[in-house]
Parts: C-alpha cells; structure tokens; sequence
C-alpha cells in the first residue's frame, strides 16, 4: 500500500480520537453523566480503522454494543455520539439508545446491536437487499470471537454462502467475551477455519497492525466486490480495558494485559510512521490536540443537549405514518 | 353463486401473488416455500411463475431467514417471511421481539421495518404436542409488532396488502385447520381494515369476543342459540396487538354481556386481557362476569378425543352462554 | 440486627451455595458464572470452591446449554442453568417450551425434567431496549412449567431448594435491580411454598396483587397509604404459573378491591390473567373494577427519565389507589 | 467383521421389519387408523440397524420424528409402537405422541422429537450427565442434513466438543429436508467437514450399505468409549417415499428415486448373503414370514388396546409427586 501522509496522519488521527473519546467517555461514566453499560474498544482501534477504510460511503455497517470507535470513523459526529450516551435528544438515536445502540441513517450505520450475534442475519439481509435491487454495495458486520458460538452466527453464514450475498463478517477476536476465554468459548481455536464450515473465503490477520488489517480489508473488500461473495475475516486484537464498567477482571492476569499493551496499535504505528519519516513529534502533538479539542467539544455539545419530552415516550413505537 | 366459493388456502395464495405482481420489491422466502410447493401448498406454482430470486427457498434457519427478513426490510425490500408453523417460531422469536420490534423506537425514529412475517399456526390435526401451539399471546404482548389473525377467508384474503403497505413489522397468523375450508368471498371487498376489530355477527344478548379458528367456531355457535332466541354478537378480535379497545368496549355496552372463547391456553392469553380491558372500562355496564372458554393448559396430545378435548369447541360455547345468561 | 442484614444477591448465593453443598448431583452453568464471577458477581467464588465440573463456564449458546440443562436433567443431574439475562432467553425459548415443559405429558409419564432455570430480569439499570424486557409473561403462558418470581430477599434465598426438590421443570425469576438492596432475614425462615402466593401486608381496604420489583414498590406505596389511613393487603404472586388462585380471591373477598401491578407490559400479561380470573371468582364481590399499573408499552429507553416513567413508581400506585377508593 | 448366520439373519430381519412394518403403517394411515404426521423411513434401514447394534442396552439414544425404524431395532414392542401410532393408551406414550413421539424408558429411548435439531443438545445433556456420573455410557443421536443447518446443530456440535461428552452424532443424510435438496440448504455440501468446525472427528459412509455403516459405527463407538470424546457419522442414503404422508414429491424426479431404489439397502443385503451363502432362499422366506407376522401382531395389538379416559387429559401435565 502506499498511503500519502495526509492519509497516514488521517488514520492515526482516527485511531486517536477512538482513544481520547472513549478515555473521557469513561470518564463522564464515572461522573455519572454516562450510565447503563459503556464498553470501550479501547486497544483494538486498528480493526475499526483499518476495516472502515475499505469501504465506501454507500455501504452498510452493522456493529456490537461495543461500537464507539466504529461510529466515529464511520464519520458519525463525536458531539452527536457523545450526546446519545448522555442520553440527549440531539444524540444520533434520540437519547434513547445509549452507548449500546447508535444508529445513523445518513452514514448507514445500523447499530449498535446488543443481543450478542443477534445482526449476523440481518446484515444477510441487507446484502440481499442490495443484491435484489443491484446495488453495488457491500456490508460490513463486526462480531466478537464469543459471538461465533451462538447459532446465530452458524445460521448466517450459511444463509451469506447460500445466497451469495455481498457481506464482509469481520470476527473482533479479543480473546475473550466477558470473562470467558477463547478456549471455553470454541473447541475449534483457530477461528479461520470455521469459514470452511461453509464454503467462504477466509482470512486472519495480526488485529493490532494498522496496515495489516487494511490490507487483508481491502483484499477482503475487493473481492467481494468482483464476486458477490461473502468473506470472513478474522482479527485478532485485544482489549485493553474490562468488558464494561461492571467488570473486576478476575479471569485475566495483569500481566498478560501489560504484554498485549506492548503492542498498542497506536503506538506502533506512530513509531513506524515516525521511523518511515511519515510523521514527526509535532505533527503528533498537533493531532493529539486536534483530537483533544474533538472531544472536549463533544462533551460540551453533549452537555448542551436537552433530555427528550417524556410525552415522546411512545413516540416511533409504531411509524407516525401506519396506516 | 358455487363459482364464487373459494378455500382458505386459495385466499392466501391469491393475497400472495397479488402482492408479488404489485410491487417488485416484495418477495417470499422460508423452508419449503418453492420447489416443495409450501408445506401446506400455499405457494403451489408460485416459484414457477415467479422465479428463485422471487420465491426463495430457504434451509432449516429460523433465527437466520427471520432475521434476514429484517435486514431486507431494512435494505428497502418488502418481504413476506414465511415461518412453516408457529411451532418454530420460537426460534425466531428473538430476532422478531429484540429487532424488528425495537429497531424503529431504539434507533430514534430512523429505521423501520417493514416485514410481513406469516405464519401457520393452530390445533386440530393430531399433530401433538411440539406441533399444536397456538401462541398468538406470546406475540401479542410484544410492543412494537402488529400482530393479525385471519380467521376468516376474507382476511386470508386481504390482510396480506395492508400488512405490506404498513412501514411496520406485522405478523399475520393463518390456521391450518382452515386450509380446506370453502366459503363465499364478498365481491366488492377490497381491502380490510388491519386497525380494528370486526363485528362478524350482530347481536344484543351477549358478545362473543374470538380471533382465529375461534370465530367460524362462534359463528356455528351463535346460529344454534339464535334458534334458542339468543342473540349472539361475535367479534372477530383480528388485531391482537394493538388491540381494539373502541370495538370490545362498544359491543359490551350495547349487550352488557362477554364471553371470550380462544385456542390458546387459558392463563396470560388474549382472553386474559380482553376480559381485563372489559374489567377496566365496562365494569358499571356488566350484567355479569365475563366468562372465558380456552384451551386447556397442557401439552396437546396426540389421540383425537384428547385434542378435541383440549380446545373449545361449538357445543361448548352454546351451552357455556346458556349457562351464563341464566345469571341474569 | 444489622447484623442481620444481607443483599439480595448474598441471598441467592447462599441459595447456589447450600445447594451444591446438599447434593452432588446438583451443578450450575451459564454464561461467565465461573471465571468471571458471574454476570452480576452472584457467583463470585464458587468456581473455586466447588470447582469447573460444578460451576461450568458455558459459550454463548443460550438454546444449546439450556437444551443440555434439560438432557443432563434426563440423565438424573439436578443442574441450575443460568441464564444471564432474561433478555438473552428466547434464544433458549424453543428449548424450554416445546422441550422441558413437553417432555413429562408427551411421553405419557415416562420422562421428567427437573431443571431449574435461573434468570435476571427487569428494568431500571438504563439498558434501553434490547436489555430490559420483563418477559415473565411470557413465560407464565406455558403449561408444564412452574414459573416463580423472587421479588424478596426471603424468596431469593429460600425458593431454589424446593425448585430443585420439584421434578418438573422451574424457572427462577430474579431482579438485577434488586441485587444490591440489603433487608433483614427471618431466621427460622428455612424454605418457601412455592406453589403459594404470599400475602406480604395484611390490609382491609384494597389488595395489591403484584410480583417481583412490585413487592418492595407496593410495600412502600402501602405505608405511605398507611398514614393516609388506607390499609393496603400487598400479595406477592410469586408463583407466576400454575397462579396461586386461591389466595387470590381469598384476598379479594376480604377487601372487595384489587390493583394490579407489574413491570412487565401491559397487554396480555400476568396482570390481565389476575384481573380476568378475579372478574371470574369474584365478581360480585367486587365494589370496584380491577385497576392495573404496567410498564408501558413500549421498548424500554435509554434516559432514566424515560425509563423510570415506563415502568409503575411507587408514588403512582399511591395516587392510582387513592384515586380507586374515591369510586366507592 | 466376521459375522454368524444368526447375526446376519437377526440383521436382515431388523431391516425386513422397518420395512412391512411401515408398510404397513402407510397402509392404516390411509384407513385412517393413524392420522397427523407420519413420516416413513423406508429406504433408510441400513442407517438405523447399522448403528444400533453398535450399542449396548445402557446407551441413550434419541431420534427425530422419522424413528419407527431406531425404535423396532432398539427392541420396543412393534405392538407397543403400532399402538402409539393408533393413539391409544396402550402405546409407548400413552398415546399421546403418535408416530413422532416414540418414548420408551426401559430402553432409553428419549423419543421422536419433533422439532428440527431441537435434541441435539438434550443429547449432549445426556452425555454431560454420563461423564459426571462416570457412567460407561454413549448417547447417539439421529439427525437428518436438513438440521445441520440450524443454529442448534452449531451449538451442541461445540459444546459435545468443548465438554469432550460421549456422543455419537449421526448425520442421515437423505438429500432432502422435505422439499429442500441439499444444494439449497448447505453451502458446504460435503457434510463430513463440517466436523473440523468443531475439532470433532468425523467420518462418512454409504448409508445403503449395512456392512459399511456396521463398521464405521463399530469405529466411531470404539473411539468414543476409548476417549470420551464425540464423534460426528455422516451416513448418505435416501428416502424411498414421500416426505410425510401429505407430500405431493413436487422437488424430485421419479427417475432419481428410481435410481436409488437399484440400491436397496435390503435387497443389496440379502444378495450379499445369498451370493456369499450365508443366507438360502428358505431362510429369506422364513425371515419374512416372521416379519409379516410381527407386523400382523402389531396391528390386532393396537386394535385391541384402548383410549386414554378423557379425565387423564391433564396427568403428567406436572408429576404427580410434585411438591
Ligand atoms: C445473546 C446474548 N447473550 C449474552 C449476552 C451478554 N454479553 C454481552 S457481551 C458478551 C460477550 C461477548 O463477547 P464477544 O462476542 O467476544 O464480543 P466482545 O465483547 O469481546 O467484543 C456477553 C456474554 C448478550 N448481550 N447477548
Ligand atoms: C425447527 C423446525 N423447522 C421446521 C420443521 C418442519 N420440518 C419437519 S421435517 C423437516 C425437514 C427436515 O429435514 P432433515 O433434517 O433432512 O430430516 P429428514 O426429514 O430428511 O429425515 C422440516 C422442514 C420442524 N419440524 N422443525
Ligand atoms: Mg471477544
Ligand atoms: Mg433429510
């Protein structure tokens, strides 16, 4: 790949503003200006990034619960984000949604999906959609490792391969849901293979390398594009923070977090940039602040946003225009 | 007047092809639908007519196909999700009740899902207990669903246009037992009212309030206590969610009476709320307790005797309302 | 006494606890019940006390370990399968009704299931939509289950031993919002009826008729409605199916009044079974119509605002009642 | 496998028995002495008498609503089993669960399930139970291709994995789930590396071959005993009739079912002992005889029983020791 340095500060710029926003999401979470459950993508910025970078405007993105850093390169508005984990009317779902649920039409982003596999089918569907009505678009479906025991997830893939619908399932493998290890989670470890179960193309990737994980994406993405066939990727990534704000982390040693730290995405990044003289310590720090300014202005619009009616409280149960 | 007589199954098939010739964007998917012919031979011939793309067989997959519904819908297609029977609905039910139900309230008003889900549903041919459910009442609790019930041939008919023209999702229940069943369609009808409640049969002693095979049942009933001076009204309830609370109350207050009769098993069914909605806004007009007759509670098993035994039948409903007008 | 006090989730530990120790056949498995301590720390510990074969961390495959919770429950186990949320359950809904609950009646007596199911339910943590159903109802609609709902420290630590002493299959409704809420223990207290509902407050003038987080909420309403003068009888349903009817109406025919209140949504829930089978048994005892107070219809929002005003407050049902004794 | 004329006679007759036993049970159906769901396993024999005798009278088994053959070879009653057929109190299930529901506790028979995949996981409950009470027991469990593609089969398949339980999953692959070829239900149509999925050994053979299916059960048994773990069979065979008995058999040619009729899992058989001259046509007249006898019994049996009493509608809906 050869990036330019504007796109190279883009992306390192992205992968910052995941970590700064989420840094003070925990933050106001601990003010309690954030309630529910927060979970932070906190260390695996460069599957978001370098997944989202592959796609164009007009695809389709479908995400976990834990889907700041999704939304936010997505092009969704820090401010608007921050807003619905306030619980704002001017958030991106109304206040109503939370940080589980961020929904955005104009960037298509579908979620936010909290019931664990629960969006495999429906992004099946979309690729349909977009089959049946021949548009040429793909949708992108993150999931984490633990989401692959559910039959949800055996039901779509085989539904995707069936069809042949245009649907990139992009596995966030941290190595754990909630406090459940891979090895409690999957007989079968090496995830990649599972793709086989069903006859997609798969791949794996290092989920801690930027441009690792942009190219397997974009071969990913290629491909789908020029057959109309589903793909399976596997990143494989860590969390650096609990699952959620309720987690003591008792099924993980300190140590073993420390040793994936060394390989932060961000840092390492930095440093190649910096070693291939992409970037230098100023044009860091001026990105540092232009991401701290993001956020802090975020938190202000947040802060400036009123709470939704509770007359409205019934409002969009059913469409205002059923007949 | 025979040329116009028509089955069940025929007024299903024929809602089905209508929509798929009116609109492009509606298609048809579930197991069995296409190249078997349907399992209860609905969609006969419609693949051949319509083509794979249009009449979409799907695996054993509920939870898959159901939430794909969901996603197509999103995507701007109008599907017609067919689940075989509501026996394995429950599969689905969590794509149906966390997603379909929610997306459009949850994502603040951005994303509506407008799916049609159809499903086959009821007692009566010795099929036993892991497939002789009747659960609309799960269905109609959950917010965010319009949940139908054709219980006649006129609604197998025409329910089908309205539910794809909501922008919401709707559950259409059909009922087996029904399938062979001929009867007169009214030339004129066009179009069906997927909002209310419909008054099948005038009458001012007591109000029958049904839905399902429960409202041929009713009617049966009340011609054999018309012959005993007994004027029954039935309602056919047809929108379980969100109920019509205007129809229930009025026909209450013209008869001050009410009997619920329903396949469903007994407890935290329609009829629980329907008697409890009489309870709340009738009370001062009641002439006496509304009465419930509903299936038994219990795994319906196999022998026939066993399974006429656990659902209402005619018989039942004539000499239950006797019974309850000698209250008065 | 504050020696005394215990949370909730102390209670239904001990009650996992005691359990293991009674009986080697007895094991507990769900989602991050091992490692990581549970979902909401109630099994904080237990993984190493008792070890992975008692206390056995499942994938997320809620149809798949319910499913083996009733095959090893075949197999002469005695498990406790959690399931974390009541959100996640009908996943599993598939498994426990046309399986647990079919088995025993199906296979003519031959087969019976003695699982017992744990979930946490309700609303009031500001999980929006997809993470706060109070779907007891549904539940409660399936004959072949027993269906309790712990809404006291008391039941929290005293219905699972008779749970698992039942050969059928139980399902153990218990409140997130409860978990951290100390009260003090009955000492003799050792186990709980559970095929009883429990008058919790003897009153003259109204009964409360109500489950789960509604125990604590009438309770409260009731005191304040105390010093207004008003004597509230506060009945915990506690058992959600096969319904307690006797105490019911016993109540009623003492009080001559009935207020519903429930989390859950309204339409077709456990609320409209109590005010329908009132309307049946009790009717003329009536002095005026059952009222109920549900959460609202609608997929639970995000804000506490608008969380907290879908579901009964304890200042409602205050106002509700008053407003109720004012009809006679 | 060296096998006595008394085994292969016993085997033979097993397969003869399905066989005139559905029959005649198609034959009472259109007399309307047997009515709901009747679906016939003709055709198939060789899977079920294959595999049974593989197991010891200890071992689990459970079957889907296409287990009239598990049941006869298991040793139930044929009358007992015609009796549940006619729905009468006599049967194996009271009569309360007709042809789909055979259940038979002497020899733990654990049904006739009636929902597609949905004993998969009761069947890894049983073996989880045998593992915890170290009993030296297997479950084996019947599925057809049509429920492998259901999130069901995804779950117990990694959770027998995971758990190492003792379970024989036995694929009968007849092609079809009703309607549905397998072509329209598998993307992955080589069923046997759907095991790889899970890390579960797996194997496949030719379901019309009695001798092949005895042997590849006979390895797959072995193994389970010997390590505790499951194992997944694939056995490729074919149904000869219709799906049920309200299947017009739109979805295939005559011809194919023609074609596989030339395979006869009975007549190929009872060739192979002719030929090898370990069976006479005496002895093969002998054998139907008894058969046809059996089958006779069966039927004045199940005529001769009776209707549960209409007040027992609700026993056993909880037991009756219920505290
Ligand atoms: C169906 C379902 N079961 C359980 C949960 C509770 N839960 C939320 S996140 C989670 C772990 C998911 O792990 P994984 O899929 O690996 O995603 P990660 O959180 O690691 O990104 C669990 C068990 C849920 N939300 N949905
Ligand atoms: C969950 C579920 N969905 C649908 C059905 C209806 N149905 C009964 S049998 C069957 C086909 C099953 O095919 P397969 O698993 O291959 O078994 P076979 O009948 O071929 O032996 C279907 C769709 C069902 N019983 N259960
Ligand atoms: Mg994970
Ligand atoms: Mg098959």
């Amino acid at each position: 790949m050869n990036l330019n340095p504007d796109q190279v500060k883009k992306l390192l710029s992205q992968m910052l503003l995941i970590r700064r926003f989420e840094e003070k999401a925990a933050e106001m979470y601990t003010k309690e200006k954030i309630r529910g459950f927060l979970h932070l993508y906190i260390g695996e910025e460069a599957v978001a990034v370098g997944v989202l970078q592959a796609l164009q405007p007009d695809d389709n993105v479908m995400c976990t619960y834990r889907e700041h850093g999704h939304a936010l390169v997505r092009g969704m508005e820090p401010g608007v984000i921050m807003a619905e984990m306030y619980g704002k009317l001017e958030g991106c779902s109304r206040g109503r949604g939370g940080s589980m649920h961020l929904f955005d039409a104009k960037t298509k982003f579908y979620g936010g999906n909290a019931i664990v596999a629960g969006h495999l089918a429906m992004a099946v569907g979309l690729g349909l959609a977009d089959k049946k009505l021949q548009r040429n678009q793909i949708t992108c479906c993150f999931f984490g490792e633990g989401a692959m025991a559910e039959g949800a997830f055996h039901e779509a893939m085989n539904l995707a391969a069936l069809w042949q619908v245009p649907v990139l399932f992009v596995c966030e493998n941290n190595l754990y849901a909630m406090g459940t290890a891979l090895r409690y989670t999957h007989a079968q470890q090496d995830l990649e293979k599972k793709g086989a179960a069903y006859g997609i193309a798969s791949s794996s990737v290092d989920g801690m390398d930027l441009m690792a994980v942009m190219q397997a994406a974009n071969e990913a993405v290629d491909s789908i594009r020029q057959t109309g066939q589903p793909h399976f990727l596997v990143c494989n990534t860590y969390r650096f923070r609990a699952h959620s704000m309720f987690d003591a982390e008792l099924y993980r040693e300190k140590k073993e977090v420390e040793e994936w730290k060394q390989r932060d995405p961000i840092t390492s990044f930095k440093e190649l940039l910096l070693q291939q003289k992409m970037l230098n310590d100023e044009d860091y720090q001026a990105i540092e602040k232009q991401v701290q300014q993001e956020v802090e202005q975020a938190v202000a619009f947040a802060e400036s946003c009123s709470f939704e009616p509770v007359e409205e409280l019934l409002k969009y149960t059913y469409s205002e225009k059923a007949n | 007047m025979a040329g116009n007589l028509i089955t069940y199954r025929e007024c299903i098939k024929q809602a089905i092809r209508e929509a798929l010739l009116a609109d492009e964007r509606v298609f048809m998917m579930g197991e069995d639908v296409g190249h078997y012919g349907g399992a209860f031979a609905v969609s006969k011939n419609l693949l051949q007519e319509f083509g794979p793309e249009r009449i979409m067989d799907t695996p054993l997959s509920e939870a898959g196909f159901v939430g794909a519904g969901i996603g197509a819908a999103l995507g701007g297609m109008r599907p017609i999700v067919e689940i075989m029977t509501v026996n394995f609905s429950l599969l689905a039910l969590d794509q149906i009740a966390n997603n379909a139900a929610t997306l459009l309230h949850m994502s603040g008003g951005q994303f509506n899902v407008p799916l049609v889900i159809r499903m086959s549903t009821g007692i009566g041919r010795q099929l036993a207990a892991q497939h002789s459910h009747s659960w609309e009442p799960l269905f109609a609790h959950l917010p965010g669903l319009r949940i139908l019930s054709a219980g006649t041939h006129e609604d197998a008919r025409h329910m089908l246009a309205p539910a794809l023209a909501d922008p919401d999702p709707v559950i259409i229940f059909e009922y087996t037992s029904l399938l062979n069943m001929e009867k007169e369609l009214p030339e004129d009808l066009t179009g069906v009212d997927i909002q209310k409640a419909k008054v099948r049969r005038e009458g001012k002693d007591i109000s029958i309030f049904t839905y399902g095979t429960g409202v041929y049942k009713s009617l049966t009933a009340a011609e054999e206590l018309a012959q005993a001076g007994i004027e029954v009204e039935v309602v056919d309830l047809r929108v379980l969610r969100p109920l019509d609370e205007e129809t229930i109350v009025a026909s209450v207050t013209k008869t001050n009476r009410a009997f619920v009769v329903e396949d469903a098993s007994k407890s935290v069914s329609v009829s629980s709320e329907v008697s409890a909605r009489i309870m709340e806004r009738c009370f001062y007009e009641l002439d006496a307790p509304v009465q419930r007759l509903c299936g038994a509670e219990v795994p319906i098993p196999y022998p026939k005797h066993l399974e006429d035994a656990s659902v209402p039948q005619p018989a039942q409903i004539v000499s239950a309302i006797k019974t309850l007008l000698q209250h008065a």
